[in-house]
């Protein structure tokens, strides 16, 4: 039982960190907190990592990906983090690419994923449908051969910058089976397409990035269907897969504990400080003593994923508990940062604590979706029932 | 022995119910919510035509001799309804302190403006440096000219973005955290020295932070005895935001019990699931506790023999349960509705809004519940 | 909207509580407090309350209760806690009597209720079965006509005293119908037939109240049925809602506070008091701000039965939440007393500590039981989710 | 980076629950449980046999030479079985400090006792003024005919009931709660001066409270320099205490599944409620949570790089987790299992007692999550 990285992997760490320290400069830090034109900065975020050859994280070498271990990815990840770096766009490079190079055929490969690595191309996921929520098989959205093509028609909803995609990737019904998971096909559609709305979904934390897409008799070409019809519920599972790892957020948790403290030090409370105020320990620890079991937890699936092994049951546990974690930090620092976290202001009006409360605000509110999206945790907890406890 | 309200009261409550049903859908609401203002002027001159703006003022001054049961009764409908209108601001804490004001002439030209709508005002107390203590006030006042002129910073002034007049809690004398030496300034908004910076809450209200510059001001109460009015009001005003937020917890479990029930996944209403429903439960009692401590705190408020430490200690345990037991019904509600909980269309998520801003005014739960403490365990 | 009572009340109240003060002796306070020879113990507090005439406080005058008001039996609740009293053996009186007096025939009323007002015949109640639990209507204990007695057959659990009772009363099925809850009957059963065998079951309190009485062909006379055959579960109903009223226990969960007040006063925590420890008084207020909103939910239900309204939903929580905030208090107290709750000593061994941590473990570990029996809490809320979510 | 037990540490607890699985029924188990001395002194000598008590010790002492993940290895296994046997008071506690003293001739003489299990200890540390403050200590030594007498009272003495000889914490310089100034001292149980007072605890062990008035004592640590093996003996307690509270978990949280796939209510398995599913995924999380922490703290406390207060941070979590999760799990159990959990014949109830002793030992969830917040936030 030891917690050693190997020397090569020291000397990884260090050279990730190194990059961290250069390539994410005060300009772009500034950038990226000031919350303006999301997509142009991070584009050219993304191509500073694709520069490095560090972007494709999760793709093979042979694809333009880094190879790296499950260990590798973990140390980036956590540097990233630590760093206060922002996370890629997952839609296109962690979402829609593994199907494509998984399942895709040599000329979607050719044709999509160097667009994708570049940040050329702009992606966005229709799964969800209104309506179905949790219950992903129950989608209605069809797809129906019509000479080379598909003619599409339906609704997708909760796409997260359908706004400024060019791509959208699909699930569609094509076909009618007994089985509901059946008769799903994976489907690439050009956004500029005819036939396609987009529908602005305003959400509580009183910003915009989700939306409802509309899709009235759209022709997508055959050639941009995954694999083969009916086939494609096997491919989005597999992608979900890919989704859960670093759910848990342990690097950005330790991050809003560091700001909490900070904030807690500079916050007066009964004639002293907040962070010596016991009952405001007591909430802090009670946070942070969870999340060091979930940093362990975490590394413990990792450790087994590095050996090759599948992780058992554990793994699914990492998003229940992570994302109960991160909302109870969110909660904290609203609290922390007090009256001012109602602010809607984001600049520093009259004091920073504008900022950082508005900042909070936003987390919490959009936060509650943490523990909806990619399965709620109700439905985690259902699966987990199932299989771990087997009932 | 009785915990229901009085016939008057029920009826002011339908009055309120019953205008909301009528003008007050969610998307009316939403026209004032979003204006300037972040409210209706309209509206609030309604609320001034149907005499609810007369309730919490004495007879003497024109007003309605209310109670804060009385109080209580018209917040709770308000809560109920998510009336975005400043109400709070200006009745309870302005009118609040104005009616304890020892400047009688004062008193009998503003009081009525308050009372039929035309007059908007705010109270500046609380200070950037000071957390959720009122009495740590930096704000200073002078003598000048035979008046006073107020310098100082105030932050989250509640109805300062529009207020006319402004009643400025300075320091004349003790230290910065002494709980005695506070007096109230009347200060006109649009006087020199004076700056405000408006801007919006999450609940939508408009507030400001102000800073004061030498601005002229008027002495309304007492010189360095306004502890006594200003704890009287911001026990009203806890109350009056408690009973708002109990408002808020109806509708949010009502709206989510229905959301289940119609909202269909895996071919079978989500009301059916049963860990759902245990969790609906837990959160009625959550309002059903929540209610019972609010009539509990009205009931001793109201009684001649309640001790003031008593009153306290009812007053920041009512406090603290609504922090807790608004947080895990706001969340639930929006963790129930699922996608749609986060949805700004949703009544849910505007209410769950109000409900942390109420939860962070003049304290938090940790900040009540110390208060409690100290009342309760202190040796 | 007042909490006044009127001047009778008062006058009542001030009765009630000089009666407890001059009948509640330090002599018996002490032989209570001692815990051993439970039942003479108990029948001698009765006497003394029957003496006064205020042991049937549930009965109606005409059968020799008290006939007081929902307000005067809360008043005369309170005073008893707030005494340190003991509550009398419910088994009798409050359980089986209104049963007796209210669907039973003259006859047995002559014969049962006098020896239960002065405590001669000890009752215990037969309604759990072994494999049945909160699913009262699953029993198959059978009651079988045979001439002008019936035979009875089967086996009850969890019967508190049945090792000292007199008397059992139960619910067996005599016939066969499609609803389950038809076909059941309320009989008395006499402890001392032949074919009755009281099985001890053994609490993880370390004492013995619960047993199992197991019957084998018991001969009953039908004299012995409450009523009309096969209406039994009619009856116990009623006699379950007779339960309700008090279980939320806030006079008991009152003086609990102030012992963990009074021993957290006694404590060194830290160099100083337990009681001046911020994150031990944020627990203790945790639970008595809880208690403050259960003793006006308390009193919102009394007010409104007083004026003659059946309570709404509100009076189902009262079992649930009045368990959870005793189960709080319980372990509360023990983390007041800290490694001396862990003692088996009941006595005065070393210190008072002993004593009072082993009362405190016993309190927390029968304290389990509460969210368990008279419907565990799963099926209170399963009944309010149906009855007052209209789910 | 590795976080499963090594092949020997595998192999050491399997060897444990083989005995167990052949020796160690509930029934079997109850025999020693009810005994007088509250545990089989044959049971122990087969420990002894198989190696088991060995672990803690090292080498050049006679001993396995284990480290704490070792030790964790064990005493996570014996939570599984729920042994009653004295293995805590006597290796872990007496056994630990006398590996720890500068005696030679003491260590020479009893750890090879101890390993061979004929020789049964105490350490006689808490006093019952000093609530969980290991350093409040008003017990004192004296020099007397160039030995010590110690005197003072000590409460809960684990192993207490049938110990041959204890080692005594007493303070030899400085005030009553000085973290310094503290000694070491070996004393016979039978010597003239010792009082014990034994009494069961609700796990079955039996302890004592014991009173020493001028009994003759034998020094053996540097004069009032124990603080340093005394804190290295608690550190490893805290976690040997952990281990075991997991290995309880474990088999509350299995037993509490397995027991509710088989119980049946209105007709079907009560497993198959998705409330109590749902419940009992919380306590599996639970289970989850306190092992990863184990691991956690084991591995950092195996780090040489591991600074002392990173390792006091780690176990002050893992004891406040520990406490939180165990009482989770247990009261869970004894609920998921109805009135058949609360009676004695089912052993979730007695795997509860032991956890809630457990959570009692030297600090309760509180007193850690204090200590923690002393390492972690104090400015």
């Amino acid at each position: 039982m030891d917690n050693n990285f190997s020397s090569a992997d020291i000397e990884f760490q260090q050279e990730v960190r190194a990059f961290f320290k250069s390539a994410y400069t005060t300009d772009l830090q500034a950038k990226v907190e000031s919350g303006v034109d999301h997509k142009s900065i991070a584009i050219e975020w993304q191509n500073k990592l694709n520069d490095q050859g560090w972007f494709a994280v999760d793709w093979p070498v042979e694809v333009g990906g880094t190879g790296w271990t499950p260990l590798q990815k973990f140390i980036f990840e956590t540097e990233r983090c630590e760093a206060g770096a922002p996370d890629v766009v997952p839609f296109g490079v962690k979402m829609v690419a593994p199907v494509i190079f998984t399942f895709g055929n040599d000329e979607q490969k050719k044709r999509f994923l160097p667009r994708i690595l570049t940040s050329q191309d702009w992606w966005c996921q229709g799964y969800s449908e209104p309506g179905a929520g949790s219950d992903l098989a129950a989608l209605q959205t069809k797809a129906i051969k019509d000479g080379d093509d598909y003619l599409v028609t339906g609704a997708k909803i909760w796409t997260t910058y359908a706004q400024s995609a060019d791509w959208i990737f699909c699930l569609v019904r094509t076909g009618t089976f007994e089985k509901r998971q059946q008769g799903i096909s994976f489907l690439l559609i050009d956004m500029k397409s005819e036939g396609i709305q987009v529908n602005p979904i305003h959400s509580i934390d009183n910003h915009h990035s989700l939306n409802e897409v509309v899709f009235d008799n759209v022709r997508v070409p055959q050639e941009n269907l995954i694999g083969v019809e009916n086939q494609g519920w096997t491919y989005a599972k597999a992608l979900l897969a890919h989704e859960r790892t670093g759910i848990a957020g342990v690097a950005d948790c330790r991050r809003w504990l560091r700001e909490i403290t900070e904030l807690a030090q500079q916050q007066t409370n009964y004639k002293g400080m907040l962070i010596d105020d016991p009952q405001f320990q007591t909430r802090l620890s009670d946070i942070e003593i969870e999340l060091l079991a979930l940093e362990y937890l975490e590394l413990r699936v990792l450790a087994k994923l590095s050996s090759g092994e599948t992780p058992g049951p554990e793994s699914s546990l990492l998003k229940i508990k992570g994302t109960e974690i991160q909302q109870s930090l969110q909660e904290l620092r609203m609290q922390t940062i007090g009256a001012y976290s109602g602010s809607l202001h984001l600049d520093d009006f009259e004091s920073d604590l504008h900022r950082r409360g508005s900042n909070s605000r936003r987390a919490y509110m959009y936060g509650r979706a943490a523990t909806i999206y990619g399965g709620s945790n109700e439905v985690q907890r259902n699966v987990i029932a199932k299989a771990v406890l087997g009932l | 022995m009785n915990f229901e309200y009085s016939e008057e009261q029920v009826a002011l409550k339908e009055s309120i119910a019953r205008w909301a049903q009528d003008n007050y859908s969610f998307d009316q609401r939403r026209v004032g919510a979003v204006s300037d203002n972040g409210f209706s002027k309209d509206h609030y001159n309604t609320f001034a035509e149907l005499g609810w703006l007369s309730v919490p003022f004495s007879e003497e001054n024109g007003g309605y001799g209310g109670s804060v049961v009385d109080i209580a009764a018209v917040m709770e409908e308000f809560g109920k309804a998510l009336v975005v209108e400043p109400v709070f601001p200006n009745l309870i804490l302005f009118g609040g302190l104005l009616e304890r004001s020892n400047n009688e002439a004062i008193k009998a030209e503003l009081i009525p403006q308050v009372i039929d709508g035309s007059l908007m005002g705010a109270v500046a107390m609380y200070e950037p440096q000071a957390r959720f203590d009122a009495s740590n006030i930096a704000t200073t006042a002078a003598e000048s000219d035979g008046g006073y002129s107020v310098s100082g910073h105030k932050s989250v002034v509640l109805g300062g973005a529009h207020a006319k007049k402004i009643i400025v809690v300075a320091r004349t004398s003790g230290a910065q955290t002494d709980e005695d030496g506070l007096s109230l300034f009347l200060v006109e908004a649009d006087a020199s020295g004076v700056e405000v910076n408006a801007y919006p809450l999450m609940d939508g209200q408009q507030v400001a932070d102000m800073h004061f510059n030498n601005a002229p001001a008027q002495l309304i109460s007492e010189l360095g005895n306004a502890t006594l009015p200003i704890k009287e009001v911001l026990t009203i005003a806890h109350v009056a935001l408690a009973a708002e937020a109990v408002g808020l917890m109806e509708v949010l479990n009502r709206t989510t019990v229905e959301y289940t029930k119609t909202r269909k996944q895996f071919g079978v209403t989500i009301s059916s699931f049963q860990a759902l429903q245990h969790r609906m439960v837990d959160t009625f009692m959550s309002y059903e506790q929540s209610k019972s401590l609010l009539i509990g705190t009205l009931v001793e408020l109201t009684d001649e023999r309640t001790t003031p430490q008593r009153a306290s200690k009812m007053v920041n345990a009512l406090r603290t349960l609504v922090a807790k037991n608004g947080k895990h019904i706001g969340d639930e509600a929006i963790q129930l509705h699922g996608g749609m909980g986060i949805t700004d269309e949703m009544n849910i998520g505007h209410y769950h809004k109000r409900m942390m801003m109420i939860n962070l005014m003049f304290g938090n739960g940790d900040f009540f519940q110390h208060q409690f403490n100290q009342v309760a365990y202190a040796s």
